[in-house]
């Protein structure tokens, strides 16, 4: 139940490798901040200096307005959830989640009261005097979150807590977390890779590459109006397509196909001096449309794809095909009657594409925005 | 029969038992506590010229005991100053005492200890350490709470390996403490005397005995 | 390219413990065979038998009509790619594919056109003279399936092989073993835990439980139609929704809520004998429906959900919410106008229901079936 | 200067040197070989009394050298089958030659190169044998092109390791091989009988060079 402001933090393992660069946010009280990006990016590493068990190497930490860089992690009154889950595989459930308390001298009524509690939320009653090596990956997780939830601490600190668990129960855990949140109102910062997770957890987003910030924002901001090609990709599965070519005449000349952009979308990129540039479209598998309807309605817009490889996932089919050599992904709903190298007409919803500048990689900003 | 109700013949014969046991006693108590807290202190701090320093604490491992046995009586014998500071403190020096006879066992013993308690700690998950850390545990409960019963396999096996080390002692022991029977001599050494003087019905006792008190530590 | 053929395959590894139990399958030449499960199901037990990496307790794995229980591994003619992928790590890329050559006794030159021709069809040319520690798991993979490739054999076996890699890599892959298979044509027998990979690659789908075969088809045949709970339940993500309720008058009640039965539906459940008693009712997550015209046309199984959690999913949402106690999810298209705790008419998609006895958690076929 | 010069004396300083090198050679030799094949089969193969085997293989390290020498001069005497057997075939007892030595360096040295062949083939994962077995390797093969190269670094590091042992073995190697000057006298019993007779400039060049021998292998 703090703020947390992170301020121009920098952090350097050795004269090379800068594993943070000039990470600036503000986390609100109750926030559920999720830190996302491909593994490398810096996003553990934060948790880490937010914890104490790393130095920074320049900017500080400040929680409820008191400078944190040179305060020990046990006095911070943070709680962290380690991805292996870090239990101590010689106590049973209740000693693991007491310790902490003992640590910190709580009277035995009161480390009991809250214990108890604490296993009562997680439905882990049954399971006190076993130690974690009984137990199955579902229930280590509660535990690690258990140690968290007794300590009542300030803040919430998890590294991926979800990523050694099984698809089915991941999914489970995801929902669990998000109530427990919703009922303790911790502020919390979570990191994961997993961009479903980022999507379905997050109050604000925070999308990180290479120790740098690429987009704070809410989730369905970020994956409607993703800042960068990078942001585009990274976030929404299958990725984000992109297509690079020339725009001329009101088209966009991708290698023979042409696609025509809607007035107001070729004025805005007119303006910003993109006429007979390259330029790169950004469209995410469900743009593309096969519905009857909307193709007799799109003519400028309809690709003749030839259909590489169709994968049927259940409730929708993915299409794997190309535009001039540049390869992508289409998702249309469940169709069984799609051949392998048949062509199949597929429609660019246009109010749905992005466009991004081919050399920055940066958002284009269009008038309607 | 007779013999063992011999007094005589049992004072000579368990003397160099009780010897043995006290003085692999006192060692391996010593190299235990050492060893352990050596073991954590350089399992995780990584500090210039640790290799060297570490290099320094196998070597009785790996050079022959009549070497380690020759280095005792070079660092601990009259002409140095540590042997002249033990004999201007206790009056006398401690070659052929059986002091001689535990720091020889410390000194072969510890490296063993030393070892299997670094990689015992080692071993222990740097994020359960971390996470104890976090929980609001200072060093010392953490050393005592986390690491030692997480390494308390590879710490027991050690103790046992350096007590077994100590009992075996056998070239260092007879160059530095000599082989005084009811002051230094060992069941090691003894074995050996008695061999060389053709005693073998006393040899095969003491090898009994020896090998009974190694399986009773198992 | 040959036929297998497994015979009343049991495998026990001590006296109490069954791995497999009566396993039959013909897999004709050319086929994709996947086997799916839970970890522990056996499916990896089949694999090892085929291979000769463990001895039979029961039956007959026949290859191309000749009995192989007591083959050696190496005279198999059978190629194998580990989940872990099992590189040779003192060697390089080349030494790796070449080494099942060299063992046996293949001339030199044959040996160097074959390697070459795999790292191509891999896009591993650059990566010749690199050992597997500096290569990305990636790349690692596909120096397994080189491996396999460059002996030309009867048969390959995969073990979870994508099972190692990340999520976006892991797609990728899947369609990369797909081309493959379409181009060389040999028959396959793949394992994963993951349903994704199954529904997406398998010619023919084998989902296991407890050592048992459960259902045996194709995958949209095993989607559609699932033979039991489990195979409803493993199927699917997320999962299949269960109901227990009591059939009476036309209508299944589930709790307080009553879900109208189509006519035909009715009589075949009371014909079969199941009235009046405990049924399942399973219903897959987008099978609900949210659309205004849907629901006012099927008045019958509406049912008003309270939304405990919602996900957006990018292009879609997922709703977590219960009937009379018994959670479900449903899955709509992305509507970021709904509320936590908002009560939603959701209706049930009644021609897509599927019923299975209480007791034996079979399917119940239906007339129209 | 003068005495190195001497030949007499370069004679005495060189010959315990020689000779230690000729038996720890030897003795590594076999135990290397041996001790591979040995850890190769023990490693994945579970049979019945492996644990009672492995003990009995392990109990040289664990026990004190005299006993190692006493049980030596036990199994090898002139009172025992085999040692009636050898006296037998080479006209002459074992004992005090230097091939008891060889003997006593194999038995204390092949506990380590066992352990370290075994624990190094147990790290080569199964799955990569499984992988050369299915791409057609004989066995043979197998332990040649894959097992061993992936051991290596255990395999080298046993062999020091038993070469060290070898070079060092003091207690087993006196009891058993004797402390014949030119015949059975190694460096470890060299530096023993300097330092009891006094000769501290005999021992400071043994221990030198013994020294200076294992830095060479490392």
């Amino acid at each position: 139940m703090a703020d947390l402001k992170l301020q121009h933090i920098y952090k350097n393992y050795n004269k090379n490798v800068l594993a943070v660069k000039d990470f600036n946010l503000d986390i609100k009280d109750r926030e559920f901040i999720v830190l996302v990006g491909p593994s490398g990016c810096g996003k553990s590493t934060i948790l880490r200096l937010v914890a104490g068990l790393e130095d920074l190497s320049q900017g500080d930490i400040i929680i409820e307005g008191k400078r944190m860089n040179d305060v020990a992690p046990k006095d911070r009154d943070i709680a962290f959830v380690f991805q292996n889950y870090a239990l101590y595989p010689h106590m049973n459930v209740y000693h693991n989640m007491a310790f902490g308390l003992k640590s910190r001298k709580f009277p035995k009524d009161e480390i009991d009261r809250r214990v108890k509690e604490a296993t009562q939320v997680l439905g882990l009653e049954e399971y006190m005097n076993r130690k974690p090596k009984a137990l199955s990956g579902g229930q280590r997780q509660r535990v690690a979150l258990g140690r968290a939830i007794v300590r009542d601490a300030k803040i919430f600190l998890m590294d991926e807590p979800l990523s050694n668990l099984d698809a089915k129960l991941r999914a489970q855990m995801r929902t669990e977390i998000i109530k427990l949140h919703q009922r303790l109102q911790t502020t919390t910062i979570y990191v994961t890779h997993d961009q479903t997770e980022a999507m379905t957890m997050a109050t604000r987003l925070v999308v990180m590459n290479n120790g740098v910030i690429q987009q704070v924002g809410a989730p369905e901001e970020i994956y409607e109006k993703p800042e960068n090609v990078f942001v585009g990709s990274f976030i929404g599965s299958p990725a984000m397509n992109f297509f690079t070519g020339i725009l001329s005449k009101g088209k966009m000349h991708i290698g023979d196909v042409s696609i025509v952009l809607p007035e107001r979308t070729n004025q805005s990129l007119h303006e910003q001096g993109y006429a007979n540039k390259e330029i790169t479209l950004g469209i995410r598998p469900e743009d593309f449309r096969d519905e009857f309807a909307f193709i007799a309605t799109s003519s400028g817009s309809i690709i003749d794809a030839k259909v590489e490889v169709k994968e049927l996932l259940g409730a929708e089919t993915l299409i794997y095909s190309q535009i001039a050599g540049q390869p992508f992904i289409a998702r249309l709903d469940a169709r069984s009657d799609i051949k392998q190298e048949q062509i199949l007409p597929l429609a660019m919803d246009m109010n749905k594409v992005h466009f991004f500048d081919c050399k920055t990689e940066n958002r284009i900003s269009l008038d309607g925005e | 029969m007779d013999l063992l109700l011999n007094k005589d013949f049992m004072q000579q014969f368990l003397s160099p038992i009780w010897l043995s046991l006290k003085i692999a006693t006192l060692s391996s108590v010593a190299v235990i506590i050492i060893g352990t807290l050596a073991g954590r202190f350089l399992a995780r701090k990584p500090f210039k010229g640790k290799a060297i320093f570490e290099t320094i604490l196998m070597l009785p491992m790996v050079l022959p005991p009549t070497v380690v046995g020759f280095f005792l009586i070079v660092v601990f014998g009259r002409n140095s100053m540590i042997g002249q500071a033990i004999e201007w403190i206790f009056k006398q020096p401690i070659i052929f005492t059986w002091w001689a006879a535990v720091i020889a066992s410390i000194v072969v013993a510890f490296p063993l200890m030393y070892q299997s308690a670094k990689s015992g700690f080692q071993g222990v998950s740097l994020d359960i350490e971390e996470a104890a850390r976090i929980d609001g545990a200072n060093e010392w409960r953490i050393f005592l709470f986390i690491s030692i019963p997480l390494a308390s396999r590879a710490l027991i096996s050690g103790s046992i390996l350096s007590f077994a080390r100590a009992l075996g002692e056998f070239g260092a022991t007879l160059m530095f403490a000599g082989n005084i029977p009811g002051k230094t001599q060992t069941i090691p050494t003894a074995i050996y005397i008695a061999i060389d003087s053709g005693n073998m019905k006393m040899a095969w006792m003491w090898v009994i005995a020896i090998v009974v008190i190694s399986f009773l530590m198992l």
